[in-house]
């Protein structure tokens, strides 16, 4: 039946809660508001204040709280309001949250759930669209994942809670509120699996989160230009699958990653300096990025100059010298000019 | 339930003392038990119960009629929302003693640091109300100049102002400048680890820091009882040595008494100063919110009977210093001022993609040159696609 | 430079009297404006000031046990840096009545969330010695079981652990265990967003947590009065609404008898209690740091007058229940505990490099896993070299 | 005359404070200690406390009085005590130094230079060697820069204190105390100008700050196995100096980066992609990276197995294909294998 990404992520919380008394929801207006954007909603109603509540504003307190909550043998899943607004907490989720199990070689645990809502294309004020994966994903000890489809967000959420590690869970905002056909109950894919979502031989799109609709739209309309495109949905950057994407993009000999963040030292940076290196034979062109701008978030007015869109996409692929020039942006002449 | 602030509930005559014990430390620190009230809901003077000197006549006067053109503006603005030509606004209505009194605290040359809820006092400020809205429209950057304006840009990240407050205040003493600092934050903002941090450095440095906590009640949907286990928030001062005081911010009279002071107190370089103001957010957190889910409508109604406009409007009017023709000639302003508002936020903004890149860094780096040579490519291939 | 806590320079008669305002909400929070002390640096009872019992005596021989052997326990350590045994050592010398008046005040059912100052009092709450070292010897991990233990790593993100205890008592609470958590922090950490948060959380959710605050006078170098302008640092509790309590940190009796009431008020299920001891740290901050770069000899003899031990010896001499037979044979323990530790670390610890990838997570990710064969292989590639 | 990077760090801040008065020091223990490290010895004993002071101990109160000061006109140089201690300013440092100029359009600039002792190789237990920078690279309106040689320590401290724009600027821990020949008062390279420390044919190494050591040891012994091979110093992080490395790869047609860091979405991935991106058609091999573990810092018992030594950057030379075969590594059977 068809369903948003706001109401399978809803799902999961209150399945979770009701197979495991120990998942505690918590955060700044999950309560009687059911979160800004209703991820939480009715969750109170039906499992009490003492399941689901809310907090003072803090966010490191959050956070904080629900390490010496995992410490009593509970399962918190905190809701971080916004992006931007989880950075109050990056110490302890740095040096803590990532580093606990380790220098306890295991004794204690966080299995914890960070939920962020991230990432633009909502009109959002300043503060409100930031894309922090990237710098999670870059803290060994944190598990970070990004649902793009339906049936993914209630899976993957499932999957968080149950994980014995903690989880950042980075929720596209702009992907919230379109729905889909899903059977909410099922599992998906497993943590570490990355799906390819349209297979095609002439080139790999590599996306995750908000992006992934957007790789898919750019692979239909790269059809009229004759090209056939592979989109793999990456799912769970960390642990990530080298496996499925390094065998598209042997299949394919070329490749364009896309993230919405800004680019520089981003995931995408990742995902090229791993696809290269594993894959360096079998490209016939360098791995292209299509990425955010490196600029605070431009939001809203001129948030569609900053998104990768279909057209940069494709015009990244055009990029991938199918007649094997060069690429001449990056001719010292051209770089010269600049 | 009842709404009236917990610690006006708890007061009773005795209860307004200072600890009487002469010798402990914390005495001079610490916040009257009771609000700080001038006025009555009704305008009826209160017998004075505290040594706070009235403000001259003609200043109360000024600050009804800001009060008046500052709700104006307000209900104008998220009338605009409806409208679409403001992407959110966060309405302060219910809230203008404080927004406006504060803004007749301060000197020009003073500092403001606001929050998203402080539109209203920053266009009784006298800044530009397009330019006020312009980040609330959804360009990219807070519209007016903070450096000519000395007001910084309405801040998000909550609480975070505190200590810029704390640093801007120090720096200009430093400089040999009598400038204070009034930093706005909601009750719920007080949480946050950087209200604490702002507080201790505006002590420990003696910055002339005024902290002014609109405690409205709410913070969107969570109550102040998820907030403070405190008796007030007001009771925080004493822990970082900072004398405080609570105020009904309801009663216009009071709370510009009490900030007056306070600004005194910093101006004077005693350091910084606590007010904590009981008062009450009229309207949903912004127009995205939905404030039924949490909050029902006796509640409202009880705080719509301490309305600060009616009570400033009485007490004047009963002192003969306003008259039907007076409040009429405001209303008039007030209607004038919304009026010119609604008529140039029509126009739509222009705004220039490839501006993007002119003040990430002072000059563009050499990433940024190519990122925006890509995008005057994209555009130009736009245009001629148009013209094709 | 006078060396006594401020509060108790301050101190008058008077100065003891509660705030007399009875309907002051503040009233039941406030600390006592003088440290709670029971015996005189001399040893000697003083008149009872408050109404604090007195811990029974055979606690108190314990007491004095404890501490002759955490302060030896403390030496060697120290000791064991100069020779390299160790990479670091934070010593608490000097604070021996509130590391081990602590650990005497909590059960072993509650737990305990220390800092890199708190081994002392981890070895007298029954920790294996070389465990606590572990992380100090260069280890990469705590060295002992937390959750056995119940006793969180030691904490150096300064106050990180101030919002753990919050979460792990409410925790415990919630899951009907009458658990309480001990936050251990120094003066200089109070000045953190963190022990803000965790002290707001713990009060709002009612946790049964006590935060004591060893106030040793710096923060490394950083003395006091740069980390607070309040009378004291418990004036912090009131802005909580958690009552709080100062103490004199050398007088062991008066530590116990404030804490055993603090752990009492959190059991009985009326939230977080907050604690500041007044004492001082008589070696440098670590072994690495120089103490003669920021405070003079004078001062830290004014202090070695107030030392904890040799006051607690002479009231129990003075009581009779300590002789010459029994100091000398705590004495014998200490050495013989300090013998034991010397040896015990002479082992040079074998650490083995693929066990780095063992817990990252619970199950190693493909990439640690690639990792983990490189390392493998180029430990295998020198072990050739080694033979060849 | 042979100085230290410690001593030269000292010189930059005292000459910096000396030319101009609106030049103030301040953090945690900095005045009358000089700092942990004594990067700022005497300065407070000769410009006064008011010029150079110990704050409250709160990093996020630091960072963020440092805006405010900032705002008044005065140019604040802060010092994080150890890189892990700076995360609680994560906040400030993203959502306000970062971005402030780009929010008022100029009309605030924050030119403030936030120093950061990072990484390892001292023995120092946990939370004391993170190696942070790629948070700070990745966060746009930052610059961010790192010396690796005493003359450059003063150098580029000198240029952050003067520049309009805040500086991340991360010492080197294990290289404050190593001493070398410097003329103090002279000025390098400007920011965004990597420099060629070692000219060489074969490959290109490039590195930064404590790799950079690293690099040139490993090119010295390269030597013995008949490669010649050039070693770039990054130096400044951001803004990046595409033109220089990208010149060297054409030139040599082989590269590898090395950082200290994790290596998961590191400084290392960035450019590890721009190099592939715009030198696809010079290389021979991938480009490829060596870095620290994807493990918390495991100090210091066992920090020479995580940080990348000598041998494991020739180890990564040998894998340059130099008979232009695939890497064994890559290869499927491998990685099913693994
Ligand atoms: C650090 C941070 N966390 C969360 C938010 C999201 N948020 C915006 S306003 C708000 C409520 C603030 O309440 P309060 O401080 O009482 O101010 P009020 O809105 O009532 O004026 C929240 C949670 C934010 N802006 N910043
Ligand atoms: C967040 C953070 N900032 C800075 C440090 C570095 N540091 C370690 S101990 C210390 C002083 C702490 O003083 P205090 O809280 O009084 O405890 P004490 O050492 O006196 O027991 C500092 C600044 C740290 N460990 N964590
Ligand atoms: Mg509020
Ligand atoms: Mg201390």
């Amino acid at each position: 039946m068809a369903t948003t990404m706001a109401k399978a992520l809803n799902a999961a919380l209150a399945d979770a809660m009701a197979a495991d008394e120990r998942v505690l929801v918590f955060g700044e207006d999950v309560g009687q508001l059911g979160g800004v954007f209703r991820i939480t909603d009715g969750l109170q109603a039906r499992f009490g204040d003492k399941r689901c509540f809310d907090t003072p504003l803090a966010e490191a307190g959050i956070v904080g709280f629900a390490v010496g909550l995992a410490m009593s043998g509970l399962r918190p899943v905190v809701e971080m309001q916004f992006d931007a607004f989880a950075y109050p907490a990056f110490e302890q989720i740095a040096s803590h949250v990532a580093k606990l199990r380790n220098r306890t070689r295991g004794a204690l645990s966080v299995p914890i759930v960070i939920r962020v809502p991230y990432a633009g294309g909502i009109g959002g004020v300043e503060h409100h669209c930031d894309s922090s994966e990237a710098y999670y994903a870059h803290t060994p000890g944190l598990k970070v994942v990004t649902p793009a489809t339906v049936d993914d967000a209630y899976s993957l959420l499932r999957e968080a809670i149950d994980d014995p590690d903690p989880v950042v869970f980075m929720e596209p905002k702009k992907l919230y509120f379109a729905s889909a056909d899903a059977d909410l109950s099922t599992r998906t894919e497993p943590f570490g699996r990355a799906v390819v979502r349209r297979p095609g031989r002439d080139a790999t799109l590599i996306a995750y989160g908000p992006s992934v609709p957007v790789a898919l739209e750019a692979a239909e309309a790269a059809r009229e230009e004759g090209w056939d495109l592979e989109v793999v949905d990456v799912r769970t950057i960390v642990p990530f699958d080298d496996e499925t994407v390094t065998a598209s993009v042997r299949r394919t000999g070329r490749c364009v990653v896309i993230q919405e963040a800004q680019g520089f030292a981003g995931v995408g940076a990742e995902i090229a300096a791993r696809v290269q290196e594993r894959c360096f034979h079998a490209l016939h062109a360098p791995v292209l990025r299509v990425s955010g701008l490196d600029i605070p978030y431009p939001a809203p007015m001129l948030e569609h100059t900053h998104l990768p869109g279909v057209d940069r996409v494709l015009d990244a692929v055009a990029r991938l010298q199918w007649d094997d020039q060069p690429d001449p942006r990056w001719l010292p002449a051209a770089e010269a000019a600049a | 339930m009842t709404t009236t602030p917990r610690a006006v509930r708890r007061a009773s005559p005795r209860a307004r003392r200072r600890p009487a014990n002469p010798a402990d430390p914390a005495r001079p620190l610490l916040p009257d038990a009771e609000p700080v009230s001038l006025l009555d809901p009704t305008g009826t003077p209160l017998p004075a119960r505290t040594d706070y000197p009235e403000p001259a006549v003609d200043l109360l006067r000024e600050l009804y009629r800001r009060m008046v053109v500052g709700r104006r503006f307000d209900i104008q603005a998220t009338a605009l929302t409806k409208q679409g030509r403001l992407a959110v606004y966060p309405s302060s209505r219910g809230q203008e003693a404080c927004q406006v009194g504060a803004m007749l605290a301060v000197r020009d040359t003073d500092w403001v640091f606001p929050t998203y809820r402080e539109s209203m006092a920053l266009v009784s400020r006298g800044l530009d109300p397009i330019e006020v809205l312009t980040l609330l429209r959804g360009d990219w950057h807070c519209g007016y100049d903070p450096a000519a304006r000395r007001t910084a840009p309405q801040c998000t990240p909550l609480a975070t102002q505190c200590v810029h407050a704390a640093g801007l205040a120090y720096g200009e003493a430093h400089q040999g400048r009598d400038t204070v600092a009034l930093a706005f934050i909601g009750d719920g903002a007080t949480s946050e680890g950087d209200f604490h941090e702002g507080i201790n450095f505006a002590a420990v440095f003696k910055a002339p820091v005024v902290y002014f906590v609109q405690n409205n009640r709410y913070a969107i949907s969570v109550p102040l009882s998820r907030q403070t286990a405190a008796p007030s928030l007001a009771y925080k001062g004493v822990g970082y040595g900072v004398p405080s005081e609570q105020v009904d911010g309801n009663d216009p009279v009071a709370v510009l008494a009490v900030l007056t002071r306070a600004v005194e107190h910093a101006r004077a370089g005693n350091g910084p100063f606590l007010v904590e103001a009981h008062t009450y957010r009229m309207e949903p957190h912004t127009n995205a919110d939905d404030a039924t889910r949490y909050r029902d409508g006796a509640e409202v109604d009880a705080w719509r009977d301490r309305d600060p406009i009616v009570r400033l409007e009485k007490y004047l009017r009963d002192r003969g210093e306003l008259d039907d023709d007076a409040v009429a000639a405001v209303a008039a302003e007030a209607e004038a001022y919304a009026a010119d508002v609604r008529e140039r936020m029509n126009a739509q903004p222009t705004v220039d993609p490839l501006s993007l890149f002119d003040h990430v860094y002072a000059q563009p780096t050499p990433q940024l040159i190519e990122q925006r040579e890509q995008i005057r490519a994209e555009l130009a291939a736009a245009e001629q696609e148009g013209e094709a």
